[in-house]
Parts: C-alpha cells; structure tokens; sequence
C-alpha cells in the first residue's frame, strides 16, 4: 500500500462522518492489518479457564495472523503466530486441544511450548551427508512471539513492541469493568460463531452505538427489556486522556423505565407497528436475576477494536470480531457462566440463550444490519455515514444514550492508528 | 455406540412418523410456519446447538424451546417482531434410522440438509447435521417429544431465525 | 392449509410409487433422459415454475409440457439440437409426503435438491424446491400424470437443459 | 481509477476491434459503473403497470447503485437509490412491495415516497439530554433521487444532470418501436432471471448481433423460425445522429423466407448437422398469430446499455442485465402479455415461453456463450474481437442483417461514454 | 438399461436394509468409523471410482478395498497414520431403487450426496453421485458385499480419507 | 503489471529463501502467466497414446491459456489455443473427444485440424448483401499455435518462440529418465484431478522435496516403504549446466534400507508416534514387482515448472499441476501401466492405487500441507521460507536425499524466469 498517496481522504466533517470506501476497498483493509491489528492494540485471545493445564491451547486470529494461545512450562501464557519457521505450515489446526510440544506436520520440526526451536529431522544428515549447515542456529528459527498480559482472567496480547501496558490501555474504566464483570471465576457454557458478510468495522460500529439497541431489536423494545429512557448511560474513559472514546461501556436498568412517552411517539418501528399476536406466550425466557446485585441488566463493554464483553440478563458471553477481507468477519461468541453456579441458574443462563446469538430474539439483528449496509454502499463510494447523534464530540452525556458518542469514538481511534 | 446396539430392531418407519416428519420439513419450508408447534407435544425439548457443544458436553444452545409456548412464540419472532431478509429453507432429510422402537414412544436418528434461498435468488447450504428425535403417540397423533438438532457447523451464516 | 388437511390419510407410499419417483431420477442423472417421457401419461402436465411466479400467481413458467410428444422434444433438444456445455445433474428427493391416496390416482409432496457438476469438476447445488405430483395407475403402471416443479430460486444459473 | 493514463488502449482498427481485458479488468469495469451507469444514460427501471397504488415499489439495480422504483403520493414516479442517508443501510430489501413510507430499520429514520427525511428518532434526545444539533437540517438528509421519464408505460431513469430528455436520448426510431410495440397495456405474466458467468458487456453484444442468430440457435434455424434469408433489417437511428448506433433494432418475418440455399451450403453446423430424430412431436409449440399486424415474428430492440424488448413470435419480454462484478451479470426477464388477451392468448403465450428465457429452444445458447468466451478469453489479455462483418462502419444495411454493425454500434457508444 | 428392465419387481425395500444403509451413513458421519467394516462381508468389494472412469472403462480408482481388512486399513489411515484435516462428513442417500430382489441377495442404486464440514466452520457439498450396491443376508443379518461409489466429479476436493 | 517497480524484492540470502508474497500476490501471478507459462519453458500437454486417431484430442492449460492438443491430419500434433479467431468463443469443452474439424458454435467459423481458417458463414452475405470486407483475408485469422515437440510418447508445447529444442531444455538426466520409464509403450488406466487450495508453486515445492516425504508421510515410513536411509539420490543435471537444478529426480530402492538408527531417534512424529493398532491388516496393497529390473520403488522425476512423472511401487502416473489463480491450483492425474501387462499387472496396478491419489495412504498428504501452508502465510507478507537442508546452492550430495537441494533448483528456474 502505497504511504505516498492518501489511502483515504476523509471528510472534513471528521468523525462524523466514515466515507464508504473504507468499508470495501481492499488496500485500505491491507493497511488495516498492518497499522492496527499489528499496530499499537491489545487484542483478545481468550480465558484463562479455556487453557487450565500445561499444554492446552486454544487458536484465535489477530487480523489477519493465527495465533496459537497456549499455557506454557511454567505456567504462564504464551501466544505464538501459527506458523512454522521453517516453510511456514500451520502448526496447529484444531481449535482446542493439548499439546506438549509443537511438531510440524511437514517435516517435524519441533518447538517447545515458548516457541523455542528444539530439533530439525536429519539436522546432522545420513550417515554425515546432508543435513544443516553449520552456521544454522536454532536460536534464530523460532516461532514469531505476541506480547501477552491478563486481566481478571482474560488473556490479551500483541504484536507491537510499543503499545503500552495492557492496564494502561484499557484505562480504569475498563479495568473497573472487567473487577466488576470478570471478579469471580468464570465457567464455559459453550460457543459458536456468525459468519457475516460485511465489513468487520460494521459490526463494531454497533456495538459502540446504544442508539440502535432500542429500535432495531424491537423485541426487547416491547417487552420494555431495553429502552434509552431507562436509567443508563456511556462511559468512555476520562476526558482528555489520549484513548478516550476508544473503548465504551453501555449499560442500562431494567427496572428503571420512566415510562415510554417517547415510545409512544408514532415516528418509529419498534414503537408502532403492531404485532398481531405479540406478546409471550411463554415467559420463562425472560426470568431473570440481578447478577451483580446493581441492578444493572444490560452492560456491554467494547475493547477496541474489535472486543465485546455483555451481561444481558443473565446472559455473560466475550465477543471477538475476526476480519476476514474486506467484506466478511467472522463474530466468535464464547458463553459464560459462574464456576460456582448452581443448577437452576445454569438452566436459567442457557434458557436466556434464546435472547443472544444468530438466533438470539435481542441480537438476531446485529449481524443482519451489517450485510444490509455492505449492500447499501453500491455505488456510494464517494459518500459517507452521518453521526451526529448527541452532538458531533466524543464526550458522553451524563446518563444519556441518545447518542453516536460511541461510534465517534471507535473511528477516533481508528484514524489515529491509520493515520488518516 | 455401535451398529448393533443401535438398532433395537428393524421397524420399518410407521407411515404417520414418516408423515410427521415430512410434514415438520413441508410447515417450514412452504411458509405455513403456523402450523409447526403443534407437531410438537407440551411440554417438549427442541433444541438447536452444535456438533462441538455436544461432544465437548457444553449445555450451551442455539435455540431452546421447552414448551409449545416457546415454539410459538419463535413463529411470532418469525412473522412479526424480529427483523431479517425474507428467505426460504429447503430441508432434505435421509438416512432415517430407528433407534428404539415402541408402540408409543420411538427414538430415530436421522441426517438433514437444509438449503437457504434469499429473494435474490442466490442460494447456498445452510446447514447440514443430526436429529435426534423421540416421538411419541398422544391423543391418537404421533407428535415430536423431542428434537434435537446438532448442527456439524459451529460458524452460522449470519442468523438462523426459521427452525432448522 | 394445515397440518391435518394436508394428510388424507397416512397411507405407505406404494413400493411401485417409489420405484417411479426414484426411476425418474436415474434416468436423468444417469444418462438415459430417453426413458424420461414415458415415465408420464399422454397428455400429462409438467411444468417448472418458481416459486415466486407461483405465490404471486403469475402464470408464466422456465418449462412447460402438457404432452408425451413435448417431453420428447425436449428430449431431442438435449441430444441433439440445442447447443450447451455437458452437465450432469444429481436429484435428492426426500420428505415425500401424501397428500391424497386413491388406489388409482395419488397426490404427493415432495422435496428436492438437485447439484449440477460440470466435465471440469465444478459442482455446485444447482436447484432446491418442491415437487407436487399427481401419479395415476395406468395399464398397470403407475405413471406422472401432473409433476409441478416450483423452484425455490427466481434466478437460474445460466440455464436449464435437462429436467428438473 | 487514474484518470492519467489510459484505462484501455483500444486497437487502432477502432470499432471493429474489442481488447480482451475490457472483459474481466476490474479497473476498467469500476470506470463503466462511474462514467456509464452513473453517467450520460437512461437506465430501464422497470414498467407503470408493476407500481400502480401509491406505494408499490419494485427494485432495481442502476450499474451497482440499488435503486428504489415507486409511486409516489402524487401518482408520480420516484425512483430512489437505496441507502438510508444516515448510516447506508438498505431500505428495501424485497424485490416488490408497498411502503406507505420508507422507514430504515436500524434507527428507523423516515423518508417519505419522494426521500425527504420526515423524522429521526430521539432527535430532541431523552429529557433534553442527547439528540441531534441544533444545526442538523433535515432537509439536507434526504435520499438520493434519479431523474425519472417514462414512454409508453416504461420507466427510465438516470443519475446523470446532464443528459438529454428521454425521448432524445431514444432517437425517433426507438420510440417508433415502442409505439409499435408497447402501444396497448400490458399484463405481467411473471418473472425469471439467469445468473450469467460472464462480462455484462458479452450478453449486451449477443443482443446486438443477429450474425449469430441463425447459426448459434440451430432450433430455430432448423424448424426455419429464423434465418437471414428472411426479409428483416437492422436499424441504428438516423445517418450522422449523434447516438447513431447506440440503439439496436433487429427484425424478421419468418413467412418471408426465400428459401435456404445459403443454409444448405455445408459449411455451418445448423445447417449440416444431421439432427438424428429431429423434427417436432408436438408442434403446438410454434403455434403462432400476427402479434401486430405487420407479419413481424421477430422483433428485437435494444437501448444502450444494457436492456432489451422482445417480441419473438407471440412472447413478449422486456429483459435487463445487472451487471455483478467484472465476470458475472444477471440477465432479469419480465415476461409479458396484454391486458386484453383472452385465454387462448395467454395459454398460447405461456405454452410459447418454451422458446425463451433459460429454458429457451431458440435462447437458451445466448447466456451459455458469453461464459465460453469468458473462458476463453484467458491468457489473451493483450488480444481482440473480430468484427468486421458487414464491413467496418456503423452503418447498416438495407434488409440485411447480415452484419455486425449492431456490435460496432455497441461499442461506438461506449467508447464515447468511457472516453477510451 | 431402461425404465423397464431396471425395477425387476416393486419389491419394498427391508427394513433391515433401509437400515443397514442408514447405518453406513451413520458411523462415517457421527464418528463411529470402527463400525464401518463390520457392515461388509469378508471378502466383498468396496470401490470409489469416478463416472469418466465409470464410462469410459478405466479400471483406475480412488479408493479400492477388496477384504474386510482393507476396509480396516482404512479405519486404521484415518485414525492414525495418514495426516489430514480433521473433518465431517453428512451423507445424504435418496432415489433408493430395488434392481434386483431376492431373499438373500439384493442389487440396490441409489443417489447420494456427501457435504463436508471442516473445523473451522466452512462447509460445501464435497461429493455427489450414485451408489450400486450388492447386499447380501449372510448369518442372519444384510451387509454390502458389493459398494460401487461414483462420484459424478472427477475432480475431488483435496483429498478423500474417510469412506463416501 | 509494472516493470519498473521491482515486483518482487528477494531476500538476500537468495534460493534458500522464497518471501511468502510471492504465494499469494495478484500481481506476481499475472507475472507468472507471462514470464514462465508463456515464456520459455516447454509445458507438459499430455501423451501420443490419448490423441491416437486423426482429429482425436484432449484439453490442457497452460497456466491461463486453455489449449486443444490433437492428432492432425498429417498424423502429426496440433496444439492450438482453444479461443476462436473472431471473437474468442471456446471452440471445445470435453475434456477427451475427436473433431474432424474445429466449428465454434456461435457463429460457426470453421478451422482444420492446424488451426487454419477454412470458412465464415455469410462471408459473402445475402442476395450479395452484407457479409466480409473484400480486404478480409482468412489467412490472418487462424488461431494460435503451441510449438510442439515428442519424448517417449510424451507431449511438449511452448507459447515461447525463444526456447531451445525440447531435448535441450530437458538435458540428458531427463532424458534418460523418460528413456528408462517410458521406453515401452503405455495404457491409460483412468484419471482424477485434486483441487488445491493453495498457489501452484507449493505443489511443485512438495514434488521437489525429498525431505519431507519419510516424515509427512508416516505410513510409508512406519512400512518402511520409504526411507531417507535406504539407497538413494537426488539428479538435477550436468552441474554448471545452464538449467541446472530446473528438473529434479529423486529415486530410492526399498530393498536397501540400511536401518533406522535415524528413524528410531524420538525427534519426530513418524519416527515416535504410536499408531495403535497400527500394521497391515491385508498387505496385498503393498505387494510388488521389480517395475524395470533395477530395483528402484521411488522414482519422481519433475519438469520445471509443473509436471511429474512418478513411479511409486507399480503405480506409474504422469502429474500436472495448472494453477488457477493465486491461492487455487487443480493437480491432474493420468494413472498409467503398460499397453502388454497381463491382468495380474493390471490388477496389481490398481490395488496399489490406494497408495497415490486424494485417497493415497502416501500421497494423501501433500495436497493437504499446501493448504496448511497457504493458511500460514496470513499475516506474514514480509516474512519468507527457510530452504538450508543439505546446504545453500543448487548442489546434489551424492546418495543423499536429505537435502532441500531441489527446491533451491526450483526457485532458481523461478528467479531466472521471472527476472527476479
Ligand atoms: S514446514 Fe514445518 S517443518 Fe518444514
Ligand atoms: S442507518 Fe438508517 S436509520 Fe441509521
Ligand atoms: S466467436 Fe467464434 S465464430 Fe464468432
Ligand atoms: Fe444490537
Ligand atoms: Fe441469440
Ligand atoms: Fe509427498
């Protein structure tokens, strides 16, 4: 990608608007891989409890880069690329598993659990033909190293030398996030995955924005599950700091709605159409717990860039947005529970499942926007999103979320990495 | 398990399970989505999760419904409430084998494809897997006690709002 | 129309029914379409169509046949006079349902998917959809009298040359 | 796309000659969506009769731009592209319908039926608090609009500002065709389309050349539907006129046909071939009446780009091919009749319909060829077409179709556009 | 062959072959692979071969086993020696036609198509095409002493380890 | 693609490097098409015994151009472009047929069996009436011709005027080995392709790389069926010959193992993994005959860039490898024996099949590590192999296999080529 020319000539309106191209064109997704997923980031790559024993590994991708995760000899956390030294085979293909030393299908070289070359096949040849030369060093062939740090359980790394520390990073918004969310031990309730053919800045776009939330999941509109005029609000660091916006909490009371006037306004969807037949017939579904004992029922925290972790209900799940190309991601859900849960509120979580995922009655939509607004941007790529929703800064309202604050703030943080 | 302990004997299918079955496909596919909780007794277990949830005995699901309540109020989601590009499936299912068999109450395993068509027209394999169902007779109709459905796929493309 | 108008009764589908549902099939997939006319009576009724030209009732169809000498026509389209890249075609039929049971005259439903894999190897699902036939016992055979197909999809890859 | 250098350097033979890479190059195929489907055309959007309530809409694609075709409340036609201007989701996602207003189901922004933005939810915030600025016009966030003109009950439309009025644009002959051919009302007696594996610029030529007709459609040839012995004629539009040779018309009377000598020569396959058992069983098939009193049984106008109206033998179709990508294109038939017919009519229409779409007797070859040239074209990025039959001009001549003036004329007029 | 002489008689077919075709589909595809041998005779012929081959004559296949312990070979490659992506298969079998029947040797044909899902999630139809199958009643129960596969491709999708 | 900027920048250390962009990089492919498939090599087409009647042919690709290889009126081999001179139709697409003379079915331009055009339908158009322009010459719209050459029965072309007689790019090494393998005639036993989901010069890597075989494929080596320690060598021609190290043969005799100290080592999977219950249950797939009396069981001889001829055991196999597009390549294989086997040869032959193919119990994986490869270059653009087994030039170690000697001599045919 050429440095040169302007990879993307943005709007003056700033982040206000995202011109469309940056959803599709393929040099400036090249750029993305480079300057932020192996720029200056912290990138999810999974639980401590996903990789209890010496040896367990679990594979994640780093933008474009695989990643293998794995608890080392000494009982820390190693991540190394997915990618022999050797010819550049991948070591490792199953998602989950054990290891005790990493030998390549190819021609067997092995690496220790830190990613240590240890052995070459016929290194000294037959019978003393062939083989290694004597310059070759082990110590230069091992396998690329990510930078790795945890918090509360949850592991991180990176391809940067230069990012600060993870703490650091987040700032103590997010780290008073993941003490509140993340304090006691998680339990694995199961995965699964969406394919989405839409750019990967799509979905995290809505995540950073509340002000959908109410209107296209008008299933939880209805039912009074989630609506902006409960007590809430976003949090997105402390103003001035030089990540501010870049990471965003969104949480709301259920038991706080003051009431629907605005709702009951004729001007949309979720707030007139009429379901013939609507209502539960069954409401099990939304029985549910104050699960921090805040009252909090809704608490997403996004990690930028592409990092989710929710309470809904009783629902706790991480999401991980993985790009792949320019028009698809993949969304990687992991569900949670409490390793000291009991069995009624085990029952209770996987029961409330039917509110997340691909078929989740309060996320079904998610995925779906974002093919719709891949396919609206035919034709448009010289023209831009609007944001200007709760102002045109990325400063928060205190206990507002009537505003595209959140989105501002993702692509705040974008055009910095970028340099755009 | 192995092919001998599978097959508690060699049933031929009762033309009204297969009619049950073919009818569960036809209510989906054919846009009478109405008509598909009553296929089911209630209470009953229609489950959706993945190949690797269930091996790895994860409880962690796609879809659960427990009651003809909950089958019926995922009909509403379909037809009123949640928001999606209109498509269509197409269900194929085979390999149909009786696992248990009784006057009353039958155990069958069977392999399904089900096929996606978006109004576009473009149009792809969905999902393919595993249905594990109990069937059982009630009131003088056969009537799905159970279906649980094990996806091989653990990616999904994009939502599945339409039962598999 | 629902669930319990949709099965008369839950009558087997007769081994003579299946052996003509199956036969079609192989005659086409497996080379020998000059079999394909007589699997039908004379006049008879077979017909592609979409399945949207068929919601919105528009009466316009990809294939239409109301006699045996038209299916052979079209028999000679494939051998001889329409110009395409060879192909052949897989069918999957399953989900057989039916509709209506008479000794001499049965409607069922069905479902179908069908793959189209070129000489170079490509292969791809090619067509999913639904079948609705009336079979009629005639001189001691039974043979289509009405096959409807209605494809899932508006949009055909590049073109339909053998039957669906 | 860089405006400096050439895009195409097209052979000095001039329109006889069509460079290979014009056919899969993506550069040059993201240049025809900029400079031809969004520039100096008008663009077939579909007919009166498919919208006739306030509200109907139908869909349709303009290059790569997704176009909304309605009836507005005034009983005007609007035709709207197809992303909200908040965040470029796609309105509509059904190919028809009816919309009392255009509501956007992510923040459920409302346009009316001509695109002016009518209301965005929270836009007064919640409690004073969030909202949209102060300075946020409304009116400055509406839809994008094309320009709309119709003719004898067709709908165009284009985004371009500059180009003439429908009925220039068309030149005297195309609309004496419409005149003739659409000057009662239609019925739509259904739809169908075929996914092309080929360059949309590939069927577009096929449409314009009657050279092939005879020779690729051996069916037709054979039951002697069609063949160049016929009386028939290609027609460009007026000698010097600027659009000379932009728009296509192509005619025929099969009960004309002098007889075969050239088709009993031995040297094309249609006419040697020894069809084994050729000869119809049912020959109810190619039953036929004079459609329009002129003894015409084909009638075959194009309008440059990308669209045709067809009458071969007593099937009506108009047909439009979406280009998708640089090597594949959607070819979309709407069948029709009128709304007189009587039963018979309709029946002997529909029974007729076996000689056209993807099923066609006599059109099945056409989208199959363009993806054996497809294929063919590989490794020959540096090679051209032949076309000179007929000689090199665009001129036609008189009662002969004999030529490939039709395919000159194609690409006389989209080197002006592309500016190559 | 045509329509005629294929169906020798509209014999149904046994439950207990049903099943054991059911059967073959399940232990490749819910990973009881182990089990597959035992669903053949000792000797018998397992084949998986491609329709050019098929039509042209070329005795060259892809897979060929000949004894049960071929068969376990196979069982053994896939297990552990031979190195491959861990993958799923899905079978689907429809088109089941009787060709020839008698109490204790059967020639069946049938259609199947075979989806393979990798871990990663990707999933695409891998093989279709016909099996011809001899299947015989040797101390008490049915088992393939003959399963001719042809794949409709000649091209396969990487590599074939597990059975079709 | 543009000259002036290096298209690939190679790492200084050379052929003991191959960067990982040139796997994957659009740019480079088309590079490829040009400099290598289209440029002075000769192309491996197929054998005199497929095409053995007057207008018997078969298709093959050579890179991106499509070719018909057929036995021409003379007796002789045609080998034309399979793209019609007028406006690029494919003129044939079963893959094996005979054509007495090439119609292209659009519009029916007929050329002979040397590519010749011999008519065009309406040349002389109708009533005189249309038709060619008197200055159009059927001698200047033939189509393009291979120049084709013989070895043993095997077909050679080339799109390169430049390139020296077959012989000669062979050089005598090769030669020899067609002289010893394919010295009686042969009969096709059947065919099968694999699809690759990896770039074309992984595959031919693999074929060039004896290293790998007794680790990757642990069957063979718990089989003892091939091992580094039985004897054997790898040929790459006359050392200082221009073509040095172009086309490899690697060959070893089963019988002369010397035992595995080496294997028995606990460094690496084939040699340490336990197969439970591993060991033949019916070793009559591994029965074998002494092939051609001099006790050799491996013999790979490749062909710069693209072409194997292999015999393993019995199994004798010719291999092409066409690649299509950057990640995706088809290896086509032509399993052989020969025309005077008996049946128990033959039977031989094909329950030795088991071995080679997509289902080979010692083949199975090579198409396999291809794609683990690809998956690996993720993220890794700036990275590149290291190829130092058995030192740093293109020198063979006398009977020693365990080198990566060959793939240096491939990616210096590569270089050459390629200009970089
Ligand atoms: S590529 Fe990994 S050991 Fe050779
Ligand atoms: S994108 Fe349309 S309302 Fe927000
Ligand atoms: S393209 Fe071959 S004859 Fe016209
Ligand atoms: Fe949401
Ligand atoms: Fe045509
Ligand atoms: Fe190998």
């Amino acid at each position: 990608m050429d440095q040169d020319q302007a990879l993307i000539s943005w709007p003056e309106e700033g982040v206000t608007r995202a011109p469309f191209s940056v959803y599709s064109d393929p040099a400036v997704h090249e750029a993305e891989m480079t300057r932020i997923f192996r720029g200056a980031i912290w990138h999810y790559l999974g639980l401590e409890i996903e990789i209890p024993e010496t040896g367990d590994y679990r594979l994640m991708e780093v933008g474009d880069t695989p990643v293998i995760v794995l608890r080392n000899g000494a009982g820390g956390i190693s991540a190394l690329v997915n990618r022999c030294a050797h010819r550049g085979t991948t070591l490792l293909f199953e998602p989950f598993g054990n290891a005790k030393e990493l030998m390549c299908v190819y021609h067997n070289w092995l690496f220790d659990l830190d990613g240590d070359l240890k052995s070459v096949p016929f290194d000294r040849g037959i019978n003393g033909k062939g083989g290694m030369p004597d310059t070759f060093r082990k110590a230069d062939h091992g396998l690329d190293r990510l930078r790795v740090e945890t918090i509360n359980g949850l592991i991180f790394g990176t391809l940067s030398d230069d990012v600060e520390p993870l703490r650091d990073y987040l700032g103590p918004q997010v780290v008073g996030s993941f003490e509140r969310s993340a304090g006691r031990k998680f339990r694995v309730l199961g995965y699964y995955s969406q394919w989405l053919s839409s750019n990967w800045k799509l979905y995290c776009e809505n995540a950073s924005d509340p002000y959908h939330a109410t209107i296209l999941h008008a299933w939880a509109t209805k039912l009074k599950l989630n609506r902006l005029t409960m007590e809430g609000a976003i949090e997105m660091g402390r103003e001035g700091w030089d990540r501010e916006g870049w990471h965003q909490l969104s949480w709301s009371k259920m038991a706080t709605d003051k009431g629907g006037e605005v709702y009951d306004r004729a001007e949309f969807r979720s707030g007139t159409e009429s379901f013939e037949a609507f209502g539960l017939h069954d409401t099990s579904v939304i029985e549910q717990w104050d699960e921090y004992g805040d009252g909090i029922t809704t608490f997403i925290q996004t990690v930028f860039p592409n990092f989710v972790f929710q309470q809904i209900h009783n629902t706790l799940a991480t999401r991980v947005l993985v790009p792949r190309g320019p028009e698809g991601s993949e969304l990687i859900w992991t569900i949670l529970g409490f390793a000291d849960d009991d069995e009624k509120q085990t029952a209770g979580r996987i029961k409330q499942g039917n509110l997340i995922g691909p078929s989740g009655f309060i996320s079904l939509e998610d995925g779906m926007v974002g093919s719709l607004v891949q396919r609206g941007l035919g034709g448009g790529r010289d023209k831009a999103t609007v944001m200007e929703m709760g102002g045109r800064s990325i400063k928060t309202i205190s206990n507002s979320r009537a505003s595209e604050c959140g989105v501002r703030g993702l692509w705040t943080a974008y055009r910095a990495l970028m340099g755009v | 398990m192995n092919a001998t302990e599978v097959v508690i004997d060699n049933a031929h299918v009762p033309a009204a399970i297969s009619a049950l079955m073919a009818d569960y496909a036809h209510c989906i596919d054919n846009d009478r989505i109405e008509d598909w909780p009553a296929l089911f007794t209630d209470p009953c277990l229609y489950k959706i999760t993945t190949r690797d949830n269930y091996i790895r005995g994860f409880p962690a699901c796609i879809m659960l419904c427990d009651s003809r309540g909950m089958l019926m109020d995922r009909v509403v989601s379909v037809r009123s409430t949640n928001v999606f590009e209109p498509h269509r499936y197409r269900h194929m299912v085979s390999c149909i084998q009786v696992v248990e068999a009784a006057r009353d109450a039958w155990r069958l395993q069977s392999n399904y494809l089900v096929t996606r068509t978006m109004l576009d027209g473009t149009m792809a394999v969905f999902s393919t897997g595993e249905y594990q169902d109990r069937i059982v007779l009630t009131d003088g109709a056969y009537r799905f006690n159970e279906r649980i459905v094990i996806c091989d796929h653990g990616m999904i493309n994009n939502l599945i709002a339409l039962p598999l």
